[in-house]
This record gives structure tokens, C-alpha cells and sequence, in this order.
């Protein structure tokens, strides 16, 4: 679920992440600096054909990605609908829709592993002051690792649960889903050392 | 080395995972989360320092856009919100709470986790709450620090259930609980 | 022991189809398994696994209908454990609890089996296997086939009227294999036995060959077998220079 | 590739001995490996596992010395990844990454290939055992023995100059272990290979026996296998009641 990076091939994976991330920082302020509903709607119709670029079949998955946002929209509506600043609703909804859809489309076209190296990059001047900065890199890659990892394995734990039992699990798993997790921790530090870890930076 | 940042990569995934714990807003904007009591677990497993760095991990994956908050939310706008103050706590409540788990190092895991856990994780955390309400939403500390009322039943349970998963995963895997080891 | 398995009717699938996201993995299978002992064998990834998880009721299929002894699997939970048991490919999966007997006695009580009476169980099969010793034993102190034959046990355990074995050989001694094999032999439980060691279906009543999401080869073992073994030397030879 | 292994320095343990706290699994153990092709036999839970760790500088033993080429492999991780790569028993304990060539790809960057080199030798491995269609796929979507798979490429793609396979073949299909055995035949690298399949060490230049924390035979692969089929019979007999 974390690795939201679509397998729809676009134009946009070919391009560097470095670049994307500054382009979408650079229409992220462009976006807060702006400030009429004409100009939002100009904008989400610009984010719209950026998606359609890459096609229908992109665009919808792009707009099930906006999901949790529709949730605020609402919220910011019926807000400002109350408050009766109506404009300053939209724009702010229009406002939100663009940046997260413009993030997510980053997010979609990009490897994590690309994006993680783009913050060690940032991070390289830490470097000359002595700090290692090879485990942050990894630190992050891990725990988008381990987010599905930990659904997944609780998933399997359930399911032997299921095999030998009719009722449905409860609190008796937590346990065993901390075991398996940490466990899983402990495989996975074992399989870093084996092929370097962090001596290697 | 790979040990530790394995570990506490697990922890910051764990307080992302309890985020998927559907959460329940409250009027004041402060919703009821589980990810509370990923915040006492890394203290109360990992101590004071690792307990820390893994919320520090989690917050600044937060902040790269990844939508690990409560309700699928991230990026750089959690930090412009009512919860700020929370935010700013967590990592704060991990280092006391594992603070306190490695000064009572004589005492049985369960109760020193559950007093480590109930000042980390909750007084502790309350205090830049509190202070972060005041200033985003406008409210008196008085009426900041009553509004906190509805949330302190919720977090004792966490508390209970953080220091009973610790006390359970030290007589199982004890070399895994570094606040001990 | 439970009486005669395929007295009590057999394994049906009717039209099922299964498959993950956008990749079908079994496609409109209607198969009914009848015989004593049946062998699975099949490419990696030719859905062996999911065949199993199907009979065992883990997973519902997205289309089409899985029975035993007429219990609809993956409806009626209840039923089902008694039914059928399953041994999971991977140990690791299937192990629940931190130690042995914990893991071994979980089935029992879920059969109904009061708290000493499940023990008394878990105790006599550690026994029949040799391991008595195990039963305080933390499962993260087996090695890998230590734990492998934990989880066989805890499913022999429950005496299921069909048991479905993903590999059960795999990381076993030759010494614990043989043990295993000679259970099985006079076990009067259905066993549908899912494996890439083709020695170990020798003598089993049928086969059936999985392949592209459908069967390639099914009747008597020994034909079925032969007729896998000699495609998968072709396709060796096909791509030799590997 | 990398030259001829044995060339450069055998694997040595001098009074290995190591234990998981009051259990000592291998106890003085002294062992000079310098075959091209070795196989490790024993019995589940005689410590080959823990042998291969050992070897492979995952663990520092608790008396004595490892080195391989005269690397103190436990110490000098830096350089014992070049010297020594290892399959896990257990897929799942292997597999860092979510998708497959990010997983193939870390090991080439860890041994300092950059991206781009990584990626491509990443794509070769793959296109070598047929699997080219891989690179993209999530770990988490692949059956067991892909899965098994996709960690034999991972560590034969860093070409380290010893090989330690726990298990390699368990959970393969049969044209995809003979891709493998092809491959393992002609690879330059010392090959340790631990396995209960006794098939699959005919032909090797020498075999060990472990058991009771110590080594039971040791020699030529023919005459140690026959030794150790031969004990694991008559134990077969002894408890032919189980
Ligand atoms: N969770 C999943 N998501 C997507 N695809 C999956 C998933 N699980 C399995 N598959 C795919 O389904 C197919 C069948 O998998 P299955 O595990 O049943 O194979 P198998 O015959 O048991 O293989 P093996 O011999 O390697 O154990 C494979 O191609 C696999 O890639
Ligand atoms: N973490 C651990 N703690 C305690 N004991 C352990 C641990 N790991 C392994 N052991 C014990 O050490 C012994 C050797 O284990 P090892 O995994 O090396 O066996 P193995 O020969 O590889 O067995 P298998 O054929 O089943 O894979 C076993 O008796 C096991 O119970
Ligand atoms: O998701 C966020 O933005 C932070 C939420 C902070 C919620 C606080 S933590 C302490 C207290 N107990 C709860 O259950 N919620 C609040
Ligand atoms: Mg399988
Ligand atoms: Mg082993």
C-alpha cells in the first residue's frame, strides 16, 4: 500500500526524481501564492491533463489516490459555508485537491528508492560534519518496508488462526503479531549483514 | 548497528500501522488515535534515545508526504494544524517514557513500564498539547487543559496495553527489548 | 481417529476460478478428489498454494464453489476446521504461539477439547513423534525443520478428515521424513499432497498436473507423474543454455 | 567473474565453538574448506544452519576463529561480503526490498557498482534464469519457491567467491533446480551446500556429517553420504513403532 508508485508506465517515470521534487515544490508555492478560483480551476485543469498525459486508466487511479481528501473538501466547504466566506472555501478546497493530486502524481511516477536518494542528497552536507548518514537512508527505505510487511504477516497469522479455528482472532494475536514483527526485524538485520549493511558507506 | 536501525525502523512503521486504527475526531479537532500507544511502546521497548529517534523517523516520513497519520494524513500541512503541539510531543513522551523504563531497571517490567508509560505518554505529552491548542485554536490554557478531559480514560488503556505487550515481548524475545538489554 | 474420509464425500470444486488483482491464477477448475491419496505437483507459481488454500476454505474463490463432506469451506468456519486441516508451506506462517505445546494444544481446544485434555493430546503426539521433550520448548529455538515438524504435528493433532500438505517434506531429516511418511501411510484421513519431490507421490492413487491456470495432466499417479517429469526434462533442455 | 576460489585461501574454523544460551550447537569444531564442492549433511537441529551463519560472518562464534581467504569474516564485515555470500533456509528471512530488482539491485550497490551498473546486472541475472519479466514485480505477489528464487539471484549476482546455500532446492521445480544445478556446475566459486537432499550432493568433492554438536564423518562425498544414508536407515528401524 505504501509503494504507491504506479506500474502504468508514463513519460513522468523516465524523468529524474530530483527534478520532479523541485518542479512540485516550486507549483506547490506558486500554488499558496495564488489566490482566485479562476486561477485554482486553471490549475486543477492544468493537474488533470498532466494525469491524462499518461492516460485514462492513470488518471483514474490517480483520482483513487485522492480519496482522504475528498473527506476535507467537504469539511472546508461546509465550514466556510457556515462562516458564509464561500470563495475563501473553494479556494482553499481547489487549492488542496491540486497540491496533493500534483504530490501524489510525484509519488506515482517515482521510486521510492529515487526519492530516498534525493534526501540523502540533501542530507550530504551532514556528512562533512561527521554524521553517517548511510542509516538515515536506510532507516526510511525500511520502514516503507516494513508498513506492508507488517499488514502482510499479520494477514498469514490470521489466516493460521483461521485454519485451526472458527471464531474470529482478538486481543490473543497482539502478541504473536509483535513476535512475528519483531522477529521479522530481526531476519531482515541479519540479511543487511549479510550483503554489507551499513559498513559500506 | 543494523540491529538498532532495523528496530527502530519496525517502531516508526508500528506507530504508521496503529494509525490505520480507525480514529475519532473530537469537536476541538484533537482526534482519539491509537498511534499513542505506538508512541509509549518505543519508549517502553526501545528507550529513551532509540525510542526518540524512532518517532523522529516516523514524524519526518510524515513530513516527506507519506500519509502515516491517524486518517491517512501527511505531508507539511499536519504541522500548520490543531495537533502541532501533539506533534512536537511525541517524540518528547517516547524519550521521558523510556527515560523512566531504563532508571527503573530493578523494578518488573509491567508496572515500571505502566508508570513509564502514564508520565511519558501522557502528562508528558499533554503539556506541548495543551500549549499547541492554545496557540493554534485560540483557546485559553484553562479551557485547552479541560478539553484534554475526554481523551485520559482512552489513554490509560493504552498505557495498560503498552506495558502488558512490553512485559509480554521481554518474557519472550528479551534481547528485542533494548530499553533492557 | 476419524473414520474413512472419502465415506464421507469428497473434495468438490465446481467452475472455481481465482486469481489476485489482475492476475488469474486458477481459472473455472471443477475437480472432484475422492481418492485416498492425491498428488499436486506443478511449475512454481502454477497456483499449487492457492489450490490448497481453496480446499482448506483460507481463501474464498472469486468464482465458483468449494465443498468437503459437503461443508461449503468458506462459509461455514465451524465445520470446516473439523474437516479439513492444512500444513502451510512456509512454517513460519503457521506457527501462532511462543512455545510448542501452546502451539499444538491452540487446535485442540478449538475442537472443544478441555484445557487438560488438550495438553494430555499435544503431549501424546509430541511423543509419537519422538519429541517429547519439546513441549516447553520456545518455538524461536527450533531450527527450521524443528519448526516445520511442529506445525505438522499441531495439524495431525486435530485428526481432520482431509489433510492438505503444501510441501511437507521440504527441510525434514530423512529419518523424520520416513517417520511422517509411515503416519500418513496408515492414517485413514483423505491426504492431498502438494510437492516438487516426485518420489514422495511414488505410489498415490491420482495426480493431477497444475499448469496455467488450469490441469494439464489428472488421473493415476504414475501416468500423471511420468507424463510431468518427462515435459519438465523437455523444457530443461529447451532453455540448456541457462 | 571472480577467479577459481580456492585459489585464494580456504574457509577455516579453528575451535568454532558456539551456543544460544545454556544449548552449545557446535562444540571445538576445526574444519579446513578448501574443495571446490562440499556438502553439509545432518539431521534437523545438528547445526548446519548455524554452520553457515558462522561462515558467512552473520554470527561470531563464541570461541574460536572463522576466516575465509583470511578474512575474519565476522569482524571484517566490509570484506567478507565480497568473500562470502548465503542463501538463507528461509526466503522470507532473506528478502529486504519489496520489488524484485530493488531487491537483486542492493547488493551490487553495496558492493559499490552504481546505480545504473546495478540495475543492468540486476536485469542480466534475471534474463539469465528466464525471468526477465520479474524486475518490476513486488516480492509480496510471488509463490514461495519464486521467492526462494529471487534470493539465489540476489546473492549469486554479487559473484562472491564462496557460496553457502542452506537448503537451495527446497521448494524449486525440477527445470528450475536443474537451471540452478547448471548454473552452480560451472560458477568458479567454492560451493558449501547444506541439504537433506542427498541427490543433490552426488558428485561433490567431499561431504560432512554434523551431529551431537560435532562433526560424525567427513570426507569423500560418495563414501560420507553412503555413511550417513546408512545411519539414518538403521534409525529409521530403531523407532519403526512412531
Ligand atoms: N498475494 C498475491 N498477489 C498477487 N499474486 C499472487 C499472490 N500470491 C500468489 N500470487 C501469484 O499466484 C500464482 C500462484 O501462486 P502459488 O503460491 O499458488 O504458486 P505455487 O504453485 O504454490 O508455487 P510454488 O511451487 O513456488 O510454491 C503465482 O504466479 C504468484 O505470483
Ligand atoms: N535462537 C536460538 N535459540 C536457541 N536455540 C537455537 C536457536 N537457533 C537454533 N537453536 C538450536 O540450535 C540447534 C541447531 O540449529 P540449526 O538451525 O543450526 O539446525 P539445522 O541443522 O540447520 O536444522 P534444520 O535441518 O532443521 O534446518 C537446534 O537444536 C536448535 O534448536
Ligand atoms: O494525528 C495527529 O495529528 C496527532 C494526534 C494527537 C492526538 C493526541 S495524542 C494524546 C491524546 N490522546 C488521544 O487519543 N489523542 C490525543
Ligand atoms: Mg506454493
Ligand atoms: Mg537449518
Amino acid at each position: 500500500m505504501l509503494t504507491l508508485t504506479s506500474e502504468i508506465r508514463t513519460p513522468y517515470h523516465r524523468l529524474r526524481a530530483g527534478a520532479k521534487l523541485a518542479a512540485l515544490c516550486a507549483a506547490t508555492v506558486a500554488l499558496f501564492v495564488l489566490d482566485s478560483v479562476a486561477a485554482m480551476m486553471l490549475a486543477n485543469a492544468a493537474v488533470a491533463g498532466l494525469y491524462l498525459v499518461a492516460g485514462w486508466r492513470f488518471l483514474h487511479a490517480g483520482l483513487g489516490l485522492l480519496k482522504p481528501v475528498w473527506f476535507f473538501v467537504a469539511l472546508v466547504l461546509a465550514w466556510h459555508g457556515l462562516t458564509g466566506d464561500l470563495r475563501a472555501g473553494t479556494v482553499i478546497a481547489l487549492r488542496l485537491i491540486a497540491a496533493v493530486a500534483l504530490a501524489n502524481l510525484v509519488t506515482m511516477t517515482s521510486r521510492f528508492d529515487d526519492l530516498v536518494e534525493v534526501v540523502m542528497w540533501g542530507l550530504s552536507p551532514l556528512r562533512r560534519l561527521g554524521v553517517r548518514t548511510a542509516p538515515i537512508g536506510f532507516a526510511i527505505v525500511l520502514v516503507v518496508r516494513f508498513i506492508p510487511v507488517m499488514l502482510d504477516k499479520a494477514r498469514l497469522l490470521i489466516d493460521a488462526w483461521r485454519a485451526r479455528s472458527p471464531r474470529r482472532p482478538g486481543w490473543q494475536v497482539a502478541l504473536p503479531i509483535t513476535l512475528v514483527a519483531v522477529d521479522d526485524a530481526e531476519h531482515v538485520a541479519e540479511a543487511l549483514r549479510a550483503r554489507g549493511g551499513f559498513d559500506m558507506d | 548497528m543494523e540491529r538498532q536501525v532495523t528496530l527502530i525502523a519496525l517502531f516508526a512503521a508500528l506507530i504508521a500501522v496503529l494509525g490505520l486504527v480507525p480514529k475519532f475526531t473530537l469537536a476541538s479537532g484533537i482526534p482519539i488515535t491509537a498511534q499513542g500507544m505506538g508512541i509509549m511502546l518505543c519508549g517502553t521497548i526501545l528507550g529513551a534515545r532509540r525510542g526518540a529517534l524512532a518517532v523522529l523517523l516516523f514524524l519526518g516520513l510524515v513530513a516527506l508526504g507519506l500519509p502515516l497519520l491517524a486518517g491517512g494524513r501527511g505531508g507539511l500541512g499536519v504541522f500548520a494544524g490543531p495537533t502541532v503541539g501533539f506533534l512536537i510531543g511525541f517524540p518528547i513522551a517516547a524519550f521521558v517514557t523510556g527515560w523512566i523504563m531504563e532508571r527503573m531497571r530493578g523494578a518488573p517490567v509491567f508496572p515500571a513500564a505502566i508508570c513509564a508509560a502514564v508520565i511519558g505518554g501522557i502528562l508528558v505529552l499533554y503539556i506541548p498539547g495543551i500549549l499547541g491548542m492554545v496557540a493554534m485554536l485560540d483557546l485559553t490554557v484553562t479551557q485547552a487543559t479541560l478539553s484534554m478531559a475526554p481523551f485520559i480514560p482512552g489513554d490509560l488503556i493504552k498505557a495498560g496495553l503498552a506495558a502488558a505487550l512490553t512485559a509480554a515481548l521481554y518474557k519472550a524475545r528479551p534481547a528485542s527489548v533494548l530499553s533492557r538489554a | 481417529m476419524t473414520p474413512d474420509s472419502t465415506a464421507m464425500g469428497p473434495v468438490r470444486l465446481t467452475g472455481v476460478s481465482h486469481g489476485f488483482g489482475a492476475r488469474t491464477v486458477l481459472r473455472d477448475l471443477s475437480l472432484t478428489l475422492s481418492e485416498r491419496r492425491i498428488g499436486i505437483v506443478g511449475r512454481n507459481g502454477s497456483g499449487k498454494t492457492t489450490l490448497s488454500r481453496l480446499i482448506a476454505g483460507l481463501i474464498a474463490p472469486d468464482a465458483g464453489q468449494v465443498t468437503v463432506a459437503g461443508v461449503d469451506v468458506a462459509r461455514d468456519r465451524k465445520a470446516a476446521i473439523r474437516t479439513v486441516g492444512i500444513l502451510f508451506q512456509n512454517p513460519d506462517h503457521q506457527i501462532i504461539f511462543p512455545t510448542v505445546e501452546e502451539e499444538l494444544a491452540f487446535g485442540l481446544r478449538q475442537l472443544g477439547h478441555d484445557k487438560t485434555a488438550a495438553r494430555a493430546e499435544a503431549h501424546a503426539m509430541l511423543a509419537r513423534f519422538g519429541r517429547a521433550d519439546w513441549s516447553e520448548r520456545p518455538v524461536a529455538t527450533l531450527s527450521q525443520g524443528q519448526r516445520h515438524l511442529v506445525c505438522l504435528m499441531s495439524v495431525l493433532a486435530m485428526a481432520p478428515r482431509v489433510i492438505v500438505l503444501d510441501e511437507p517434506f521440504a527441510g525434514l531429516d530423512l529419518p523424520t521424513t520416513r517417520a511422517l511418511r509411515r503416519y500418513l501411510d496408515a492414517v485413514p484421513a483423505q491426504v492431498i499432497h502438494v510437492s516438487h519431490d516426485i518420489s514422495a507421490l511414488s505410489g498415490y492413487d491420482r495426480a493431477i498436473w497444475l499448469e496455467g491456470g488450469g490441469v494439464a495432466a489428472d488421473g493415476p499417479a504414475e501416468a500423471t507423474l511420468a507424463a510431468y517429469l518427462k515435459a519438465m526434462e523437455a523444457l530443461g533442455d529447451a532453455d540448456a543454455d541457462l
